[in-house]
Parts: C-alpha cells; structure tokens; sequence
C-alpha cells in the first residue's frame, strides 16, 4: 500500500538545535514511535530496531535509517526501510527547517512510503490512518522534546 | 436418448441421502482424517511481487524443538518434476515453492514441518530470507507490451497464449451492417472462496511402496499429475476418493499443495498433513479466479438483428498458468450466447503476471464471456431505443432450429428460449415489474431492471485443452461407474471421483433406482481409492448428471441386460417375451415368473443355470464416452465443446437509493431449463448457490492488488461473501427441453445461476442510472464507486441545468 | 493461523488484574475477545500474556447511578441488547447493539471490550461519543475518568494508560420526556464495518422545539466524532429537514473522511452528512411519536 | 494449561497450550469434528458451537476461556446414534445444504433461534444466520428448513387435537 505524507509542524526551537537534534540517534530513538535502539553503522546511516506497538497490535522490526542530501541546518532527505512479523516497508522522506519568529522553526515535511506483508493483506481499512497517527505521533515527541511540560501527559498505547 | 416412459425416482423431490450424515457433523472432510504421528505444515510466503531469492536461513527454525524440517524449492525441485503446464508454454515453469524467485506477493517460498500447526507457525516466522526485489508487472495490458517486465524471463514475454478465431465472414458482415457499436468490460478477479480451504494428508508406506493421499480436492487426473510429479508409478499413488469436499465449485485443484505433503512424507518419514489456512488460501492457494478485459464490438441491422461479434478477452492469469488458460477455450462452445449471430472472431490472449495464479472456477470462463455478450445485448437495444426483451427475443435461436450449429463448431443439443421467457414474464407479470421500477423512481430511488439470458455449456468434454494446445489431442473425457449385486441381492454402486455437494450419490442411486426399478434407498454408493476406480474424471464442468448419469444408466441397463439372459435362457425365451418389473422378470405369457432372489442365486451360485459363455456374478460397469465428443478441433479453431446446453433467463429488479449507492435487490426470478431434472432438490439448490456466487462476483468479492503487487484483501473482512442479508429470496421458474444426447434428456446445472446473476445485476444497475447518462462496465460493482459516479453525474446535470 | 504463544491468567479480582497488568507492559486484557482473537489469530498482536477479566464480577452488569447508565465493562452486548434498563434509559444504544457485528459475535463481545479496540467504525464508541459518556479506567493508581472525547485518539488507539483496565462506561440518561434517536450505517454487508454511520439523539419540548440534540458520526475517520456545533445550532429550533441540513452542513467540512478499498474520502463525507441529517430526522420523529 | 470442560452434558478434564482455539480443542482432544475451521477471524461462523445455549464462534474463544460453560457440539444436539432431531431432519427434508461443511454450524444456529423463538418470521430467520456464509446453497433451502422446523416443532408441541397454526 502506497501512502503519501506531507505537512508541517512548529517546533519551539531554533533552526539550529532542531537540525541538531533531527541529527542525532538519542533524539530519534525517544520520538520515533516504538524505536528501541539505532546504531550507527556509517556516516549518517542507522541500524534500528523497534517495537512497534498500536493498540493491541504490535510487532518488532529491523530496519535502516539513512540521511542524505543534508544541507545543514535547512534541508535533508531521511529514507527508511525495515521488515518485521507484521510486514515491511520503505519510505523516503524530504525534511526543510525554516525560522520562524520568537525562535520556533517551520519544519516541513513530504514523502512517500510503501507498506507491504502482512498488515497490508489484512489491515487496508486502517493502514492509512494508523501511519497518520504514527507520524503524529512522532511529531509529538519531537515537540516533547522542547517543551518538558508537556511530558506530563502521559505514555498512549 | 433413450427414455423411460414412466419415471418413478428421476426428478421427484426426493431425499439428497448426503445430507444425513452432514445435519449430524459426520461429513468427513480432509481435516477430519488423523494418522498417528502426523506433522504439520505451515508456509513462508514472499512479501514481495517479484524478488530473487537469494538465501533461505533455516537454522533458528530448526533450532527449535519440534521442527523437522524445512523445505526449500531448490529441494523440491531437485526431488520432483515440475507441474503440468495446460499450454505448450515450457519455459513457464511451475514448482509447488518458488525456486530462485518468487513470482507473487505471498507465494510460497519455503515449507515448515513441525509436531504441530502452531509450531510450524512459530518455526515459519524464523526462517530468514533474503530477497532482492525485482520490476514486476501487474496490469494485463502492460504485461502485453513487449517492454514489460516478462514474468518467466525464459518464456521471453508475459505473452502465453494470442490466438485470433475467426468463424465466418466477420469482416463482411461488419461491412454490410448499418450499424455497429463497441464497448469494453471489465471482470475483477474473484473466486469461488469454499469456506473448507484446501487440504491434504500424504502419507508414504515404504513397506507398501504406497503414498497414500486424503485430500480436498475436485481435479481431474489428480493421481497421475502427482504421480508423475514425485515421480512415482502411478499405481503407488492412492488417492481417497471417499473424502467430503467443504466446497470448491472449480477451485480445489491442490496439485501443488499435495506435491509438497507428498515429497515430505516420503522425504521424512511420517504422514504430513498441510491444510492452508485462510490467509495462505487467500493469497497463495492459486485459487483465483478469471481476471478479464472484454473489448466487443457488434455488428446489426436496425431491426436490432445482431450479424457478427468481435471479442478480445484479455485474462490476466497470474504468475502461472497449469490449466487456467484454458478458460478462455470453454466459452467458444457458447460464444453466441443464445443468439443466432452469424459470424464471430474471438481473440483470446492470456498473460502472465505478478499476481497470484488462476485456477478453474465455476463456469470456467463462461460466465465472464456471459457478462460479455449480455452487456452487448442491452447496449444495442439501448441505442436503437428497443425493448431489451424483444431484443433478446429477435435474436435468439429458434426451438426448431435445434440442433443448431454455432460459427464456432458446437452444436446447440435443444432449447425453448422463447418459452422459458415467456414462462418468465408471465411469472413476474412483466408490466406490473415495470410499473414498481417507475413507482420506486417517483419516490426518488434509482430503480432498474436487469435481464440476462445465457447458456450452460454443460457434459464437461475437455476439447479446450486440444483446441488452445495442438500437442494435447485429448478427445475424451470419461466418466463411468460399476454395480454390484451381492449374494443377498443388494445392491453396490461405486463412482469414482470425488464430491463436493453435488450429490452424486443421490444421483447415482436414482438412476440405477430408475432402470432396475429399486428403491434408490436400498442401493448403497461407494466412492473407492483411485486405485480401484474405473477411470473418470472429476464433476468439472457440469458433466455429472450427464457423464454419471449416463454411466449408471448404461451399466444398470447392462445388468438388466444380464438378467434378461439368465430369465430368457430358463424360460428358453428370446428377450422380446420377457418383461421386467422390479427386479423380477416374468415370461410375456405370464406363466413364468424369476424374481430378482432367484435371479441373484442363478448368479451367484447357479452357474448351471446360466447361459453358457456368462461370467458368474452380478456386475456391471460402463465408462462413458462424452455425448457428441471424440472429434479434434478443426484447423480453424471449429470444435464441439460440450455436449449439452441449459438455459437460463434472469429477471430482477434493483432499487439503489441515489445518496447511499447501494444496490438492493428487490426482486430476483430465474427461468430454468436443464432438461430432465434428475433431483429437484439438488438442481433448486444449486441455482440459488449459483445466484449467490453470482451477486458476490457482481458487487462484493475481489482480490485486490495495490500498485506495489501486495493483495490486499486476503481476510474475509475484505473479500466479502454474500451473507444471508444479500441474497435476496429468489423465485424459480422451470421449463423443461429434454436434450436429445443424453441418457434421460437431462442437462447440467452445476454452474447455474452464477453465469448469468453477474450480467442481470449489472444491466439492473445500468438501467437504474440510465436516467443520469452513465453506466457501469466493470465488476464488482463497489457501492462507493458507484456512488461516487451518481454524485458525479448528478453535480453535473445541476451545473448544465 | 495460529497465535503465538502466549500466557493466559483469569485474576479474581480487578485489584489483581492491575496488579498483572503494571507487572508486564505486554499483558494484554482479553474480555470477549470478538476483536483481540482474530488479531492473536492473524499474529497481529502478540501479548505476553493474556488477562482474561470477563467473569469479573465487579464488571459486570448494567446499574442506574446518578443521571447516568453504568455498563461494566465485560457486560456482554448481548446482555446489554436485552436489558431493560438500556431499552428504557439508553434509547440510542439500544437502537445500535442489534447493528454491532452478528449475534453470535455479540453473545461473547463486551461493550467494554468494543470501547477499548476503538475500531472507527465500531458502533458502542459512537454512541459512546455522541452522549459524551464518562469512561472509567482503574489501574494501582487509583481510579480514574475521562470523557469519551478525550479517550478516543486514533485508529483504534485510545488514552487508556499503559496498566489501565477499562471498568465501566458511564452512559448519560436525558431526562426530558420526549426524546427521540435516530441511527443510520452503511456498509458492503450489513454486517460488516461500516463505511459511514451516523448516531442521533434529541429531546423535544412540549411544543415540538428541540431542547437538546447530540450527533454523531463514526467510520468516516480515525474515530468516532461529534458535532457539537450541529447539535447546539438545532437547539430552539423545530428539527425541520432544512434545519437539519444546514446544521449539519456546518460540521461536515471538519470531517477528516478516510479513503479505502471500500469506500473513498469522498464518498465518506458526502453519505456522512446524509446519513447524519437522517438519523436527526429519525430521531426528531421518534419523539414526536411518529414511526422513523 | 489444564482445563475442564462441559460438553455436551459430559465433563472433560484436557491438557492445552493457552493458544488453542475452543474450535481446535474440540476437534483435536475430544475428537468431535462437526465444528469445522473456516476462516479463522470470526466472519465465516463454520466453526459455531452453543455457549449456555447460545450460539459463539468457537474460533474466538480460547479452551482455557471455556470452562464452567455449557458447550454444545452438534454432536450434542444428535438424539441418537443414527437419528435426527426434527430440525437435522427438516435441514434434510429442504436440502438445506450441498456440501454439508457450514451445515452443523447452520442447525445448530437454528436450533439456539428456535429456542428462543418458536415462530420466527422470514426477516428473523434471515438474521439470527446472518453470521455463518455459506458458500453452496445460496441460503434459499436453509431458510425453508429453519421455516420447516419451527412448523413442525410448533405442531408437535400443540396441544393434542389440533395444529397451533
């Protein structure tokens, strides 16, 4: 199943340090929903492993996380692509960081993704919004990671 | 035809004596069978259209306790034969487990045998593949062209069959019509769906030299295709013809899947069992069904007369072929449908591609070409404003016409078209049906009517096979049966392939019943091993009240004829003065009477009483050569297809309420002539299952690929089966045109209602948006889609208004 | 299809089954299990173990407290189809439990069980929304509440906190004497996941003017929603068609319609505003004594 | 785990792995193969036993979920070796099956409805079956067989003298 992602969010940092932390694995691993460890295995190239969990379903993956065509601190494409027991997928992704007043920055996203296996086969109705709501929910943590406070809300599952 | 004047079992209501044993749950189906130490298997599938296999890790998966064994399609196929391939395609080779690379989403890669399922399962989960993905190709006309990615890079294109007919003077007739109109169809690949999957238990006897095999299946020269395939004699094959099939109307082929049980049994030692569970079913069974692109044109006069038809059916057969292809051949012995159109070229071009294979599906093709044809009918009758009846009417062949000679080499045994529907409108008081279509439009739905007529090629002869494959010369397709008549003077009666609901024992016994003139209940069926079994074939192609029929006919007229010789040398009577009256015999003068006991004992015990050169015993087999079969195609493509034709006429009423898209059915007859009716019971039955099938390929059933090749609709929460809410009370309508080639008259009805449900609710469909200037050419017929088409349509005539 | 090994515990007590919960962050809760098994089945959830709270007593049955309808949460909804108090308190709910899977699915599926998968099309979540009902977690925290609005999130994700079992729902019962509901769903078979349903709620005054009105609207996105502006611009008003259709039409544009095999985005938004001006309408006519 | 469970009237006392299916128990265990494995998730119905009488898909439900219930098999619902209850025998009279593997989920079905309402009408019929598909028959002679039953249960249960209907 093909999906297609695009939108933009504020960040309450500035360009530079959200780059920063859009660099680095200790970030990722706490914003992308259900990464238990990214290792490096070259320049800007990860190894991760996830535990992958929505509502009741749930499943681990492996996969990979490259960066490339990084223009700091403004632009950069993040591909991914990793199986598991509920299926596989891959995607790519295009990131651009833009200031924006009072030191929050416009981070703009759009990419494309393609989800195969198991969840595919059985799971068309919801696929699309579930990815939705996983994307959201990295753009959760990654606003979390700015502003404490809001950490206070609580795990979801 | 040879007629019994007065028929005391044929086509009353009587009991179907299956049943009993089904309303208790003591079918006995293949899951149902247990051999000690059985070990199960469960299947690693490719998540990918098409990836090279480059390794298979099985280490973790064997580590675990209670895993055998996993087998990989290298060792199949260095241990086994390839399938059979129905076309003269070699390169397009088919093993059980992809060898080098897999070739569809969710084909088989790797078989995992375990202690139990869900072990295997567990085991099937660590086996680690590596792939490398490669281009495929999903779409029928881009498989057509010569840059696609080809699906077997050996067979050098996804081209396995193009062959153009031409019957007749196609291209005159299209030059001396006034009128001509062309249109294209689409049928979305759907599938029988038995609610048993497919299942099958191996088991090798090495002291035996025996394979012994249970399994769900419904498959012609099943034995021998695994035979060859393990490389076995085919006498150390033994196939259990005695299991309950849970449904396959076409579908449950199974050689693949036997060949992997077989393989391992002999390989490991234990009777292995797979049966695939409905996720393996769904994507990976090979039991899809035709995945077709109609382009039609008609040629015809004002009076709506229909000259000649150009038909390419494009199908789209999936990753492999094995005897698919071959669907597209079976609708050529009823290409003109029920009309007189003169002339036909018929264009059938199967490719390969990245999804799932085909197998046999009810009707093998014809129900597709159905849709075809019917559509072409309602087009033409639209554009020249006539009545969609009279239309019909006009074009249909003539009850004295029969036998009628189609372009394309069948001959029509009989028919009564005009009767049937006349009989139909009379039913449905045709006017009072259109006046509830305009009252349901006043009240603001979109209400339409469909009308389908269509025939049943029914006898099941196989000349397809010759007819697309020169190299097959394949000119008959048997079926027989055997009787026996025991010491006490019951009586067995053994068929010899496998059922799945049809009821052949109910029609065996009522046949012998009716020609020996015994209680059908006395007379017990047996279905023996393979290995005891005369030769036949399976009930593919409604052939069974024909083919079985007609073998039980003839051997219990054989046995008659042996009782008659012992009577007639007692009494020292030729056979003219003797009469036979339920199982006895008495002399014309009545003076001398040999009951069906004495008769018996002179059998059994009285050699001296028999005529001299008389074997002992009571028996009797036929194996019976298909009606009107044996004959190879002409050069041209001209063949007799099948035997016999039913007919059938569709009438129903659609109402769809116009914000919601979803089509209701509100009215639903069928007219009905398959010729003598053997069980009334089972042929009603049938008809409705067949209508049913009918409206789930119409509006609910698809298998689905997204553009990356991942089907998407493997659970039964996405392939939708007709509930009971669906199906509508349908009202049956019989007639009765006795065929003149077979034993009784009878006809087949196996495949029933389903050819023609898909066309009436299409054209019900059409004619309910008629109104709103759009129509409908492809199915299943979602709601949304066709909602989507109504808003469409509807914003704008509200702007041009 | 198989699932993959699990443990399986039935505690005596919801203390306990907290308790087993906080223990292990993949236990799962399995009640009448008509969602979890086919997902257990299919390996698309694999708990560590499973807590079976179904015959827990304290979660089981339907009460009146207050102004509210309390349903436990194992409360089998075929328990709760044939239960007087939903029949005379719980219109709404009532007209919805014969839509909710099949009957045999019904006799070992929970309303709580419902509420928790969060399904978008699930009927019991809609109504669920449409009155805003309180939903009852308890966890070794304590116990704890919060309105249906907040608890739905996602496709079937919900605010339920990692060691929370769902207790109870606490449905509100309108007092007025005429009130009337409406609910309307569409799907490929009746039985199956709707495409769009709609859920309507609405007291009348002696005079005919709507004095209340909920609505809802579940399948069309990743849950269930309400229009509360709909609802609140119906108030005063006589429910006429054109009164529906306007307030409804407020609502729709801010519906986020899901796109599938089945059903497009399109399709979605535009049957959810008929089917939601129809359920007002039914509901308007119920509590005028008129058939819907 | 060990689990004990009430079939048919009988009690059994079986060992199981928590994951196997009240559906695979049966078969498996007790050797009663009348409930049959159709889709697995719950749509199909094929595998339908009655619950304290009411009618549950038995793939949904776990044997260590099943103890302290009342199951019934279709085994259960035969009177005796080689005889039929009345609605077995009206499934058989109307043909209410072709190739009979979503039938005992069908009689059974039938027969919970029949005990909870001896008259149904054609809408109810249609309904309280809705949940089990079967492929063969296309539904027309289950629905005359349930039709059937309800008559001729009704008859035999009026008062001597006279048909209730």
């Amino acid at each position: 199943m093909k999906l297609e992602i695009s939108g933009s969010e504020v960040i309450a940092a500035p360009v530079e340090v959200l780059w920063a932390s859009l660099n680095d694995p200790a970030v990722l691993t706490r914003c992308i929903p259900g990464c238990k460890r990214m290792t490096e295995t070259g320049p800007d190239a990860y190894m991760v492993e996830m535990q992958l969990r929505v509502a009741a379903v749930g499943g681990s993956f492996e996969g990979e996380i490259a960066l490339t065509d990084k223009e700091p601190p403004r632009r950069c494409r993040i591909s991914v692509s990793g199986s598991g027991s509920l299926g596989h997928g891959n995607g790519e992704a295009h990131f651009e960081i833009s200031a924006q007043d009072d030191g929050h920055s416009l981070l703009s996203y759009s990419g494309t993704g393609e989800i195969g296996g198991l969840v595919a086969g059985v799971g068309q109705r919801i696929l699309s919004s579930v990815s939705k709501h996983l994307i959201g929910r990295f753009f959760t943590a990654l606003r979390q990671q700015f502003e404490p406070a809001a950490q206070a809300a609580g795990a979801q599952r | 035809m040879s007629a019994i004047a007065k028929l005391r079992y044929v086509s009353t209501p009587r009991r179907v004596r299956e049943d009993r044993r089904f309303v208790a749950g003591h079918g006995r189906y293949v899951a149902d069978i247990k051999a000690e130490g059985t070990l199960h298997v469960a299947l690693v599938a490719s998540p990918h259209a098409a990836a090279r296999i480059v390794s298979i890790d099985a280490s973790a998966a064997l580590a675990m306790p209670g895993v055998h064994h996993v087998l990989t399609g290298e060792e199949l196929a260095a241990g086994t034969d390839p399938l059979m391939n129905g076309l003269d395609t070699p390169e397009v080779r088919r093993y059980p487990l992809a060898v080098g690379q897999a070739r569809y989403a969710g084909e088989w890669v790797a078989a995992v045998v375990a202690d139990s399922r869900a072990l295997a399962e567990d085991a099937a989960e660590r086996v680690r593949i590596s792939y490398e993905v490669l281009p495929y190709v999903l779409d029928a006309e881009r498989a057509l062209e010569p840059d696609s990615t080809p699906v077997h890079p050996g067979h050098g294109s996804n081209v396995l069959l193009d062959r153009t007919f031409v019957w007749g003077e196609v291209d005159k007739h299209f030059a001396e019509s006034p009128y001509e109109l062309s249109f294209r169809v689409i049928w979305g690949r759907s599938s029988t769906v038995p609610i048993e999957t497919f299942g099958v238990l191996a088991s090798w006897d090495p002291w035996r030299n025996m394979l012994e095999v249970w399994a769900s299946i419904q498959m012609p020269k099943y034995s021998d295709q695994i035979a060859r395939a393990v490389r076995l004699p085919a006498n150390a094959v033994r196939v259990h013809q005695d299991v309950d099939v849970g449904g396959s109307y076409g579908v449950k082929r199974g050689i693949k899947q036997t060949v992997i049980v077989a393989y391992l049994s002999r390989r490991l030692g234990r009777p292995v069992r797979l049966i695939e569970d409905r996720l393996e079913n769904m994507r990976a069974g090979d039991a899809h069904g035709p995945d077709r692109i109609f382009d039609v044109s008609v040629a015809f006069n004002a009076e709506g007369i229909i000259r000649s038809m150009k038909m390419r059916a494009l199908d789209n057969v999936g990753a492999y072929a094995g005897r698919s292809p071959f669907q597209l051949g079976k609708p050529v012995g009823a290409i003109v449908g029920p009309y007189q159109i003169q002339s036909v070229q018929y264009r059938a071009v199967s490719v390969t591609t990245n999804k799932a294979a085909q197998e046999a599906v009810r009707g093998f093709g014809q129900a597709p070409t159905n849709y075809a044809i019917e559509t072409a009918i309602d087009k033409v009758a639209e554009k020249l404003g006539l009545d969609r009846i009279e239309m019909r009417r006009r074009n249909f062949i003539r009850k004295e016409q029969f036998p009628y000679l189609i372009p394309s080499g069948s001959t029509y045994d009989s028919g009564d078209y005009h009767t049937v529907v006349a009989k139909v409108l009379d039913h449905v008081q045709w006017p009072a049906l259109e006046q509830e279509r305009d009252r349901l439009r006043a009240k603001g739905l979109l209400a339409g009517i469909g009308i389908a007529a269509c025939l049943e090629p029914s006898g099941g002869n196989s000349s397809f096979e010759p007819l697309l494959n020169p190299k097959n010369t394949t000119t008959t397709w048997m079926d027989s049966c055997r009787i026996n008549v025991d010491l006490l003077g019951d009586i067995t009666v053994t068929i010899h392939t496998t059922s799945s609901g049809q009821g052949h024992e109910t029609l065996a016994a009522t046949v012998v019943g009716e020609v020996l003139e015994i209680d059908p209940d006395k007379i017990r069926i047996m279905r023996p091993d393979s290995l005891t079994s005369l030769p036949s074939n399976s009930p593919v192609g409604s052939r069974m009240a024909i083919m079985l029929g007609g073998a039980a006919f003839h051997a219990a007229h054989k046995l008659k004829r042996k009782l008659l010789r012992i009577a007639g040398h007692q009494f020292g009577l030729a056979g003219d003065q003797l009469v036979y009256a339920g199982g006895g015999i008495a002399a014309r003068d009545g003076k001398r009477k040999l009951s069906w006991m004495d008769l018996v004992l002179i059998a059994h015990r009285h050699i001296h009483m028999m005529p001299p050169d008389t074997e002992p015993g009571l028996e009797a087999s036929h194996i019976y050569q298909v009606p009107t079969g044996g004959i190879l195609p002409t050069p041209d493509g001209r063949v007799q297809m099948y035997p016999c034709h039913s007919f059938e006429f569709h009438v129903i009423l659609v109402a769809i309420d116009p914000d919601l898209g979803k089509p209701e059915i509100r009215r639903y007859v069928i007219g009905h002539d398959c010729g003598t009716v053997i069980n009334p019971h089972i042929v009603k039955g049938m008809t409705l299952g067949g209508i049913a099938h009918g409206i789930g390929a119409a509006l609910l059933e698809e298998f689905v690929y997204d553009e990356q090749g991942q089907m998407i609709t493997q659970s039964f929460m996405d392939y939708l089966l007709p509930s009971s809410h669906e199906v509508p009370k349908v009202e049956i309508v019989h007639h009765c045109t006795p065929s003149p080639f077979t034993v009784l008259g009878q006809k087949g009805s196996g495949e029933s209602g389903y050819l023609g449900a898909p066309a009436a609710i299409s054209g019900a469909i059409n004619d309910a948006i008629r109104p709103l200037g759009i129509s409908v050419g492809k199915l299943p017929i979602r709601i949304s889609a066709l909602s989507d088409a109504v808003a469409a349509a509807r914003a704008k005539s509200s702007v041009t208004s | 299809m198989k699932p993959a090994p699990f443990e399986y515990v039935r505690p005596d007590s919801l203390e306990e089954t907290c308790a087993l919960l906080a223990a292990d962050d993949d236990a799962r809760i399995i009640a009448g299990g008509q969602t979890l098994v086919p997902m257990l089945a299919m390996r698309l959830a694999r708990p560590t173990r499973l807590v079976d709270i179904l015959r827990l007593r304290e979660l089981n049955g339907i009460r009146e407290d207050g102004g509210a309808i309390v349903i436990g949460a194992a409360t089998r909804q075929a328990d709760a189809e044939g239960h007087s108090l939903v029949a005379a308190r719980l219109p709404l709910l009532a007209k919805v439990l014969p839509w909710v899977g099949h009957p045999p699915t019904r006799n070992r599926g929970t309303v709580g069980g419902s509420i928790a998968h969060a399904d978008p099309s699930a009927e019991i979540p809609l109504v669920s929304v449409t009155l805003g009902a309180e939903i009852v977690l308890r966890s070794e925290a304590g116990v704890e509440a919060m309105s249906a609005d907040e608890f739905f999130i996602g496709p079937m994700v919900t605010a339920i906190p990692m060691g929370a079992c769902l207790t109870e729902v606490r449905l509100p019962v309108w007092t007025a004497k005429r009130v009337g509901v409406g609910f309307h769903e569409i799907s490929a078979r009746r039985s199956d996941f709707a495409f769009v349903s709609a859920a309507a709620q609405v007291a009348l005054d002696t005079a005919g003017t709507c004095t209340q009105c909920a609505i809802g609207v579940g399948g069309a996105g990743d849950r269930p929603v309400r229009f509360d502006g709909a609802s609140a611009a119906l108030v005063g008003t006589k429910l006429s068609n054109k009164d529906i259709e306007d307030a409804v039409n407020m609502d729709i544009g801010q519906l986020e319609t899901m796109s599938d095999l089945h059903a497009s985005a399109d399709y979605r938004r535009r049957v959810a505003a008929v089917l939601a001006c129809r359920a007002v309408g039914d509901a308007r006519d119920s509590a005028l004594g008129l058939s819907s | 785990m060990k689990v004990e469970l009430t079939v048919n009237g009988e009690s059994r006392l079986t060992e199981v792995e928590p994951r196997k299916s009240l559906l695979d128990c049966l078969r498996d265990n007790f050797n009663l193969n009348g409930a049959h494995a159709g889709c697995e998730h719950g749509v199909c119905g094929a595998c339908t036993v009655l619950v304290d009488g009411q009618p549950v898909r038995s793939c949904l439900m776990f044997a260590v979920q099943a103890d302290g219930y009342a199951i019934t098999t279709i085994e259960g619902l035969t009177p005796a070796p080689g005889e039929l209850s009345v609605i077995q025998d009206a499934f058989c009279e109307t043909h209410g099956m072709q190739c009979g593997y979503c039938t005992p989920a069908m009689v059974l079905t039938a027969h919970a409805l029949l005990q909870r309402n001896a008259a149904p009408t054609r809408e109810e019929i249609v309904e309280s079956i809705s949940g089990n598909i079967c492929r063969c028959t296309g539904y027309g002679q289950i629905v005359e067989a349930i039709a059937l039953a309800a008559d001729r249960l009704s008859r035999a249960n009026a008062p001597q003298g006279g048909a209730v209907r």
